[in-house]
């Protein structure tokens, strides 16, 4: 790493990843097109989160899959439709330098096992599996609330590739910190912190559940305080990277989430009222933030508030 | 009126119109679709059935909006069936626009089956800014034309004409969209060409523009969840038909590999247009 | 209950609690004072529920303890801070009409054995058991994550009055709805949803937490969903009345709270930018509305949402 | 310019004035609390240590704004403490007002040592307004007189008057503030008195101005968490200092049976002022 890079340097690393700057997009969003990937990558990007891929393709829930909440909050259950594996890793393909980590997502061991063999062999930097989707019956969240099932999902997938492994937890029924505790022990080699919470909304004229699943995940500006929490107690109490993830719309999003202890911010929702353009916006004002306070590299700032 | 075009209205269906046995008209008061933009469309959900993309149909009443459904499966088939009294809610008006350049005198304006709806919207404006528009609704046969008296009725004050034509010749002129425009094309020098339709037949107005030169919109059609840009399930190559789109320039559409040829499932899969 | 009210009927009946209309005052929001009690009752208010009362007085955590997050959401952590039983009955021995619920915090069944002998001496309509404060150790949510803990309190309080009791319910390391039925099982007569989620704020301009605790409670308009989300599978799945809290800031949400399953609903947060005349607010468009819907009784729309 | 005044803003300290040993003046810019109105008070937040209400202090220039702190326990100090090029938070200024009504010619203002500082602000607003204030400034003693000299500065060049008076007669006139109003209120004619500072003297000023009939206005202070409104921590019978006040007039007063008799503590508790 060239600390004296005039253009200050972003860079950041998560155990063996690097990224060229802390920016990520968070799973499920745009996630399923090497095109898209390519366009985010020139929209200065550090790393890409893919949407959660199953062995088998999934339809999803049908819509309405995702409600904006207004405020820059959203609520969605997608049903974690995606293509599955061998349609999936077809798309990824003809990858090259685009820095992408896939994110799994399945119901037995088996499936995470035979999702990392086709995957291995694509050039990604490596996994995140999703254990905390909260509202998919049997995969996400139920299995993400049991350490058990945690501890023999994660123990497979590392048996299985020698790629890096996030774990992404929620807040849900089992105390975060205790969850991403299993994940590390089980050989995860860093967190992501947070996924969505479970959330519902009715509409008060018809006097219906919106979504078509009923509940859904909440995202967006309303969660942000608490994946900031999620993400202090976290890099407070274990040590292993964490990868924020919630209601992160601005630089000043993305700093709080590395003073409290991230050292890379995944963006999600907030998409959609930016584009992909936001990457490139937020990635510029990194560069002034860190210029401004006379840091070396971004990741100074990493954790620091845990020294008040 | 709501400023907020993601705020979730629920709105009364007031009228209904059967355009053909299996197309609908459903109109309902809605400032925000009233001031829609051509090309734009709305997330209709069906309480407790779908949430389906439809662009904003035209109505006459100040205020009012409407959407026409062809009816095909679960989502369109139910908001078809919808009676007036009944509530549907809205979100949008979401999407870019048809651009109508300062400049353009004389556009020409190609549209097949509910791909007329945005296209309506785009002529009316071109008729009050006192722009030529020639307007062809292309239709397999007879019983699929529909939408003409509210052309006419748009057209009929200016110096716009509206054509019809049947692959079949069963009304109107005999022939395809394409081959309506190719004689079009040969006899008026056309400032824009304005699409919107089956995707084969967008592909083939396209072509013939940019073969001549003529500058070329279309409006698209993805499957779509969010309709703001998150989801990625309406993507087409690295564009994103919602918040990149609908309408896109033949610049645009010259570089989209997928243009044409495939589109995503509701799984993500890529699938070839037969 | 007369049902031919001109008035359009907004009572609402609580097993054994009878309120004017369903809105409630959330416990710690502007609690302690029967002075204030008595100009929320003019202000229509349907019950109050006071601040936690603990057996000793507590003076709370430093400031700062409440920040306004902008867009109607809060963080805070006032550490519990009471007067304690003794002085906090003296302040209610003169209450004669005013619908008042005793919140009770405590780390012992003792302590909450001791307060509810005193207070049962009072004209109050019942008591909110808090076991879901996220930010006060050995108080509240580490309590109401131990479901054996929670059903010691709730059946000493239980064993020690015959007045209602309901237990107040957060979303932290164990499901809402498990623990709302361990304290139905122990007794309790209705559960209160939801508490505040643990969260935080950090300054990115001195990269320290603003609240002193550094961890508080988020609360106001971020919540909502997830609350409405609780109220919904708590009154789908048990037997008893909920009252929903979170996030309300207007007749439209308390109709959401309702349809979702809530048989009345407390509002705290959004005291911040209204003041107390809210709850006038409110109850007139409560009343438009059922007027508007031809309902007999507003409670007809309790849990409508669970037929869709 | 921030519109949203729950927003905290982190200023840094551009100047400190020290008032006397134990009271400071602290200059930040802030645009917010530049446009202050009297009786309003931000929270000012001392990072790690704790945050506290202060009164909008004046300052001449542009866009900046000051708080005097009068040191006391931890917060106070160590705001007391905080030199030029520190960095402090801030959210407000929040609360009513005094209220200057239009019909108003001749006022008469009373301060107790901080307790000047809306009460600055207010002169100035009322000099500028051409309405003649008779400004009273009560300390105990020569040493704890401050502000005299800015209090001079905006009576100059106006027909109003600036009075000091102390207990022990070591500067000033020799009296009490309450001692003072009693002369001042027999040789004037004054629509209405404007107080702040110990609650024991605002009790006094209240009660001389209401057995004479003159209209009054008083800011109180109460213990403070949230400022906003939801704590409860500031209540004063009914009535939220921090909401519906700070400032409160005669008629409001005389209902208020804790003024001047007793305030909560920080857990609540209820106790006798000395
Ligand atoms: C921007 C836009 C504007 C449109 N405007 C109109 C219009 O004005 N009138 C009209 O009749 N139709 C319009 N459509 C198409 C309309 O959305 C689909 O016909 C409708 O969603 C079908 O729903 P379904 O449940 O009946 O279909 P399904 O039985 O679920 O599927 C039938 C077909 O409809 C497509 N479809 C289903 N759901 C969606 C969806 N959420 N988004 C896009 N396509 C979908 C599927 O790809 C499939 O090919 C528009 C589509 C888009 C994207
Ligand atoms: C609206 C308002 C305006 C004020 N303006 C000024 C001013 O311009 N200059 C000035 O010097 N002081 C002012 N004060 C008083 C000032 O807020 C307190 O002196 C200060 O908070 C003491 O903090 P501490 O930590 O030093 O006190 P502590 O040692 O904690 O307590 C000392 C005393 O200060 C009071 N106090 C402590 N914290 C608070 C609090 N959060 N809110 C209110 N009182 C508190 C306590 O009741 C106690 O009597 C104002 C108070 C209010 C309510
Ligand atoms: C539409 C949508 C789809 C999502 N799909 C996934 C998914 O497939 N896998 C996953 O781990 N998280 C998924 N998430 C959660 C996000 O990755 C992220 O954790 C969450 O949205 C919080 O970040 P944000 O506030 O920036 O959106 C999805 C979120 C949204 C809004
Ligand atoms: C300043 C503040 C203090 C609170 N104190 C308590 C408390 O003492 N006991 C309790 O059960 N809940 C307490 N709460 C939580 C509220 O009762 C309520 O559950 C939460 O704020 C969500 O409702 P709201 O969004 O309407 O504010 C407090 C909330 C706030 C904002
Ligand atoms: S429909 Fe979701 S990104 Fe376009
Ligand atoms: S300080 Fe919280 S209500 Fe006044």
């Amino acid at each position: 790493m060239n600390t004296n890079d005039k253009n200050h340097n972003l860079s950041v690393e998560l155990g063996k990843i690097h990224l060229r700057n802390p920016t990520m997009l968070a799973s499920g969003i745009l996630g399923i097109s090497q095109s898209i990937f390519e366009r985010l990558y020139h929209e200065n990007i550090g790393g890409i989160v893919t949407k959660s891929i199953s062995v088998n393709p999934m339809k999803g829930y049908p819509n309405p899959t995702v409600i904006p909440l207004g405020g820059g909050s959203y609520l969605n259950a997608v049903g974690l439709s995606n293509p599955g594996v061998n349609a999936f890793s077809k798309e990824l393909s003809q990858n090259k330098t685009i820095p992408i980590i896939i994110s799994l997502v399945g119901s037995s061991e088996k499936e995470f096992s035979k999702m990392v063999k086709i995957f291995d062999t694509l050039n990604i930097l490596g996994y995140e599996i999703n254990l905390s989707c909260p509202h998919v019956s049997k995969m996400g969240m139920e299995v993400g609330d049991d350490p058990e099932a945690v501890n023999k999902i994660v123990k497979t997938v590392r048996m299985n590739t020698t790629n890096p492994i996030s774990v992404k937890v929620g807040v849900g029924s089992i105390d975060v910190v205790e969850l991403a505790r299993v994940a590390l022990d089980a050989g995860a080699n860093m967190i992501t912190a947070i996924n969505t919470l479970r959330a519902m909304s009715i509409d008060v004229e018809t006097m219906m559940p919106i979504l078509s699943n009923r509940i859904g995940g909440l995202s967006g500006n309303a969660i942000k305080p608490i994946g900031i929490r999620c993400v202090y107690e976290i890099s407070k109490k274990l040590e292993a990277p964490v990868i924020g993830c919630g209601g992160v719309s601005s630089w000043k999003d993305v700093i709080e989430y590395m003073i409290a202890g991230a050292s890379a911010v995944q963006i999600g929702s907030v998409l959609g009222s930016t584009g992909p353009r936001i990457f490139n916006q937020i990635t510029k004002e990194l560069k002034n933030y860190v210029e401004k306070k006379g840091l070396r590299n971004i990741s100074e700032i990493i954790g620091i508030a845990h020294k008040y | 009126m709501h400023t907020n075009i993601d705020k979730r209205r629920i709105v009364r269906i007031e009228e209904t119109i059967s355009e053909t046995p299996t197309v609908k008209t459903l109109v309902f008061k809605d400032d925000l679709s009233y001031t829609a933009k051509p090309g734009q469309f709305l997330m209709i959900w069906i309480p407790r059935i779908e949430e389906i993309p439809m662009s904003v149909m035209i109505n006459s009443k100040d205020g009012y909006a409407a959407v026409t459904i062809r009816k095909s499966g679960i989502g369109s088939t139910a908001l078809f069936n919808r009676k007036k009294g009944d509530l549907i809610g809205l979100r949008g008006p979401y999407g870019n626009k048809f651009v109508l350049k300062k400049s353009y005198q004389n556009i020409l304006i190609i549209g097949g089956g509910t791909g007329l709806v945005p296209l309506l919207r785009l002529a009316s404006y071109a008729c009050k800014k006192k722009i030529k528009a020639t307007i062809v609704l292309g239709a397999r046969t007879k019983r699929e034309v529909f939408f003409e008296k509210i052309a006419r009725k748009i057209t009929e004050k200016s110096d716009s004409t509206f054509l019809v034509c049947t692959d079949d010749g069963s009304y109107g002129i005999k022939g395809t969209t394409v081959s309506m425009m190719s004689s079009l094309i040969r006899e008026n020098i056309f400032d824009c060409v304005f699409t919107c339709g089956p995707e084969l037949m967008m592909k083939g107005v396209v072509g013939l523009a940019t073969e001549n030169s003529i500058p070329v919109q279309a409006s698209l059609e993805r499957y779509m969840k969010c309709g703001i840009g998150i989801c990625g399930s309406c993507c087409l190559d690295s564009l994103l038909v919602c918040q990149d789109g609908t309408v896109f320039n033949g610049r645009q559409l010259s570089k989209i590999l997928d243009f044409g040829i495939s589109y995503r499932d509701k799984d993500g899969q890529k699938i070839n247009y037969a």
